[in-house]
């Protein structure tokens, strides 16, 4: 295994510490619950917005916290939700008297800790409300099914809530616009190589050199289909057109583009990506009114990348514009 | 079959000392159509049993057991924490008060497990998941008390059928868990959990 | 070869293009000179800050261009400086009234082309500057060599340079704060994997499984030595030791301190050793006083990261915090 | 020996062919010390040559050569781009105004190349560079004039000395261009522009 690691099992804690030690007045760690928050949080009259996953998928979500994203991150392990513990404690943390919303990627893992998670906080009397996030276009949505997963679009969910709270939205009115934002959001990933969790030492998955995961999951799930590597304007193509008629996307539509890095794709090939993929709509007649080229939500060091689109409107847009900073940063 | 609180405590430190030695095998049996994490998350969660071994309250099985799927709760992350945790603690609780567990509450407490976990998790049989080792296995464990197995006889009897029946999930179509993915690609490969049940349920039959 | 990637002859371009079509309003592209510049550069009583140097190294330094940072960036193809001609069009069109200042890193073909480059601007009455920067300490500098190679340090310089050309700073003065930024600037890094050029469709070089290349360059040249895979404390001692002996830094000295990703390590690994390196530099007496994790200067796929050290004092520090703003973000 | 536009023409258009089909194999013999990108920025640079072909200015070999110098350093990136350049401006400026290029206007057009890209590039001969094999080569086409040889076997001399000269450079350390950063590791690889030399040599002796 080539990472920069120490003892597995000290990976996420060596990580939030390096973290939090690089953001000292901006952030606090919490060790014992895997909990970064901002500094000032919780803020008296806000939501707190609280976002929980597996660790693996960094910047999301412990480098998504800041003022106008989210109030506090409670990571689990790599690729696993957080112990139920974890969310209530973060819960804890974060009561203010507007109360916490729960952003949760739609996992069987994730919804069962942040569902207990919420009872228990509930139970001691805080205000709390859960908001599922499911934009992956690659998984088959039925009742026989777990339901489509969520990944890099819950971006825009966290962006679009944490602006409205800051601006002082109740608990009820959040939920109700980031199940807007969800439900105009659309993402599907592809991969080219597997990852390697720290603990397991080797890759999860095998894929053949001349082969590629289409409809990839942020855990290396299987995908829609192993497809015959190709060039990039068919690996757009592939991922782009499944998104755009899922909603569907048509033409006159304005959209947030987003091209994600899964972890161990360079920013280069992002933008070569966002370039056939913003001519690729502009083809069709859908305008990009927005656009992120960058890692968002990543599976370690997996390479491949996600497209993102949502449709904007003029409320969806302005809260996307609001002012944010977080630790993910250049400068 | 009696079992004391001796003998629940025995049986569980076997249970915890066999995952964490099993830590990764079970990733990666995982690792086939899942995420690779069970082995590592059911391990962070059980070293930490045995880490506060000499503290928990032993006043009787169901609250000793009670306490050990609080630590399991508070630790193991991904879909096994609260699978697992609800496990022990409805076995825990449907015991409680008694200072000996018979083989009737036994079943009575496995079954009040699964379907804890069925609540829980929106899964049932023939999903792919430990629920297709669990719940044949205790119907194995009611009928060899029935037909007057005594204690070894009846968890040996458990543990053949958790074997037969996780093997038996290979020809399964996953449909709940991140398996589930996977769709057809599930199909030819042993579920993670369900072998689990089956490794730890020999373990405490070869004790 | 696992890439984004249609013909590798038009890798440069096609990702040019995609970063212009992701930033319509800040930024000019002219494709027939690789030029990806600010929209409003030159700036009339500023001088133009420009950096070329080969592809390969994103973000650096297309994606540097903006206020409070370059003016301009033209790149050559892949780990290959630009040719001269490009060099030439660049300081043409960059051309102010103040000057232009040209930031090259130390390599023999960037320093020939930017000379030449350098040379036929003047000829044209355009005032021109010329500053190399060579930061690697892993190279050892001597009158047989090349001398020292310019690497993620330059992210330092350019900073320091753009900001004080914004308040007006000569093309003299700039040269000399650019030349006092860089002798306190010094970087080592190290690479777990090869990187694959798209060109050239495999890996650059061999590494087995359980080695790691201490002191590599951005281009995949060799470095001080092959060593054995180790966990991120000895990594990381392994690359910061020779850093600070290097200058040296020392007990109270107040530092800047950059963990970059050379492309293929994500932003979770890249905050462990973050943690790893602040620290042991507090246990020598060393104080961070701004830090830098993300990837700034990257080696295409490789996976590896660098490690920067700059020497702070109050007129750096204050250049290195005044606003900046660049095609790389998150918003 | 007395070469003709036309003469110059062909040897000109071998070459550039010759590296357009050298791609790779050029590439590949700079991954081993340097950054595997020799080949591509040569293909670049002499595709445009080709592309450009018909409009060359023809007057003289001299003029012809300069104008082919200038398309060379305005698409060639990296360390050749100067260096090649200057090789071709530097022999076009020394014949520049003949209208056929003897043997000894060779043998100074060549010179006037080494020393210029001496002074570019700060190279000098022992470096591990291009010039280790174009210098020797030179000599030996002087020496062949000097004996009598006819053009054909004069180039032929040139190219023979050029390949062995290239394959000595394989005991050498870099000390110049990115090769050199890899020290010792650097010895036993032949250069990367030096068996360029021996191949484009060859190409336009075996015509
Ligand atoms: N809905 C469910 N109900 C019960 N058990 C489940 C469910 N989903 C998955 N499992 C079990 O959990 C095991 C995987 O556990 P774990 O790796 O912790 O989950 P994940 O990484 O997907 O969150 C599976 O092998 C299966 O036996
Ligand atoms: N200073 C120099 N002078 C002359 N030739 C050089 C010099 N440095 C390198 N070379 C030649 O250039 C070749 C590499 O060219 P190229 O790959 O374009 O350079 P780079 O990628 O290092 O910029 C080497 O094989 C060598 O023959
Ligand atoms: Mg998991
Ligand atoms: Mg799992
Ligand atoms: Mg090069
Ligand atoms: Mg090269």
């Amino acid at each position: 295994m080539k990472k920069f690691v120490n003892d597995p099992r000290q990976f996420v804690p060596e990580m939030l510490r390096g973290l939090a030690l690089a953001n000292p007045d901006t952030l606090r760690y919490v060790p014992e619950h895997n909990l970064i928050a901002r500094a000032d949080a919780p803020v008296k009259g806000k939501v707190s917005i609280v976002q929980g996953s597996g660790s693996g998928h960094e910047p999301a979500h412990v480098m998504a916290v800041g003022p106008g994203m989210l109030d506090a991150a409670c990571p689990g392990d790599v690729f696993a939700a957080p112990p139920m513990d974890y969310v209530y404690e973060t819960a804890k943390l974060m009561a203010s008297d507007a109360g916490v919303l729960l952003l949760v990627n739609n996992y069987t893992g994730d919804r069962m800790a942040f569902d207990m998670g919420r009872e228990m906080a509930e139970a001691e009397g805080i205000k709390v409300a859960v908001l599922l996030i499911d934009d992956d276009v690659a998984v088959k949505d039925s009742s026989f099914t777990v339901g489509r997963r969520g990944v890099a679009g819950n971006f825009f969910v966290i962006k679009a809530v944490s602006a409205a709270a800051e601006r002082g939205a109740s608990l009820e009115e959040l939920v109700e616009l980031g199940k807007r934002v969800n439900s105009v959001t659309r993402t599907m990933g592809l991969a080219l190589t597997s990852c390697t969790p720290p603990a397991k030492g080797s890759p999860l998955f095998e894929l053949a050199d001349d082969e590629y995961e289409l409809g990839v999951g942020i855990h290396g799930e299987p995908g829609r289909s192993r497809e015959k590597m190709a060039g990039a304007d068919v690996l757009v193509a592939n991922l782009l057109d499944p998104i755009v008629s899922d909603l569907p996307f048509s033409s006159g539509d304005e959209v947030a583009l987003m091209v994600n890095g899964l972890g161990g794709t360079p920013i280069s090939e992002l933008y070569l990506v966002y370039g056939i993929a913003h001519q690729r709509l502009a083809d069709q007649g859908i305008t990009v009114g927005k656009n992120y080229v960058n890692e968002y939500c990543t599976s370690l060091d997996m390479a491949g990348a996600s497209i993102t689109l949502v449709k904007l409107d003029s409320e969806i847009k302005e809260l996307l514009d609001a002012p944010a900073e977080i630790a993910l940063r250049v400068f | 079959m009696k079992s004391t609180q001796a003998d629940v405590d025995a049986a569980v430190r076997t249970i915890a000392q066999t995952v964490v030695d099993n830590e990764k095998a079970f990733s990666d049996l995982d690792a086939v159509a899942g995420d690779g994490d069970f082995g590592f998350s059911m391990a962070r969660g059980f070293e930490k049993v045995l880490a506060g071994w000499d503290d928990f309250d032993r006043s009787d099985p169901g609250t000793f057991l009670t306490k050990v799927a609080l630590v399991i709760t508070s630790r193991i992350g991904g879909t096994s924490g609260p699978i697992w945790g609800t496990l022990f603690l409805r076995a825990g609780t449907t015991v409680k008060g008694s200072e000996t567990v018979t083989g009737e509450q036994w079943v009575a407490a496995l079954r009040a497990g699964v379907e804890g976990i069925k609540t829980r998790g929106g899964a049932d049989l023939g999903d792919k998941t430990l629920l297709d080792a669990l719940a044949p296995a205790t119907d194995a464990l009611e009928k060899a008390l029935a037909e007057g197995a005594d204690g070894p006889a009846a968890v040996r009897a458990f543990a053949d059928e958790a074997r037969r029946a996780a093997d038996a999930t290979s020809t399964m179509q996953a449909r709940r868990g991140r398996a589930s993915y996977s769709g057809e690609r599930s199909i030819g490969s042993v579920d993670a959990g369900a072998t689990a049940v089956a490794v730890l349920a020999e373990a405490v039959a070869s004790r």
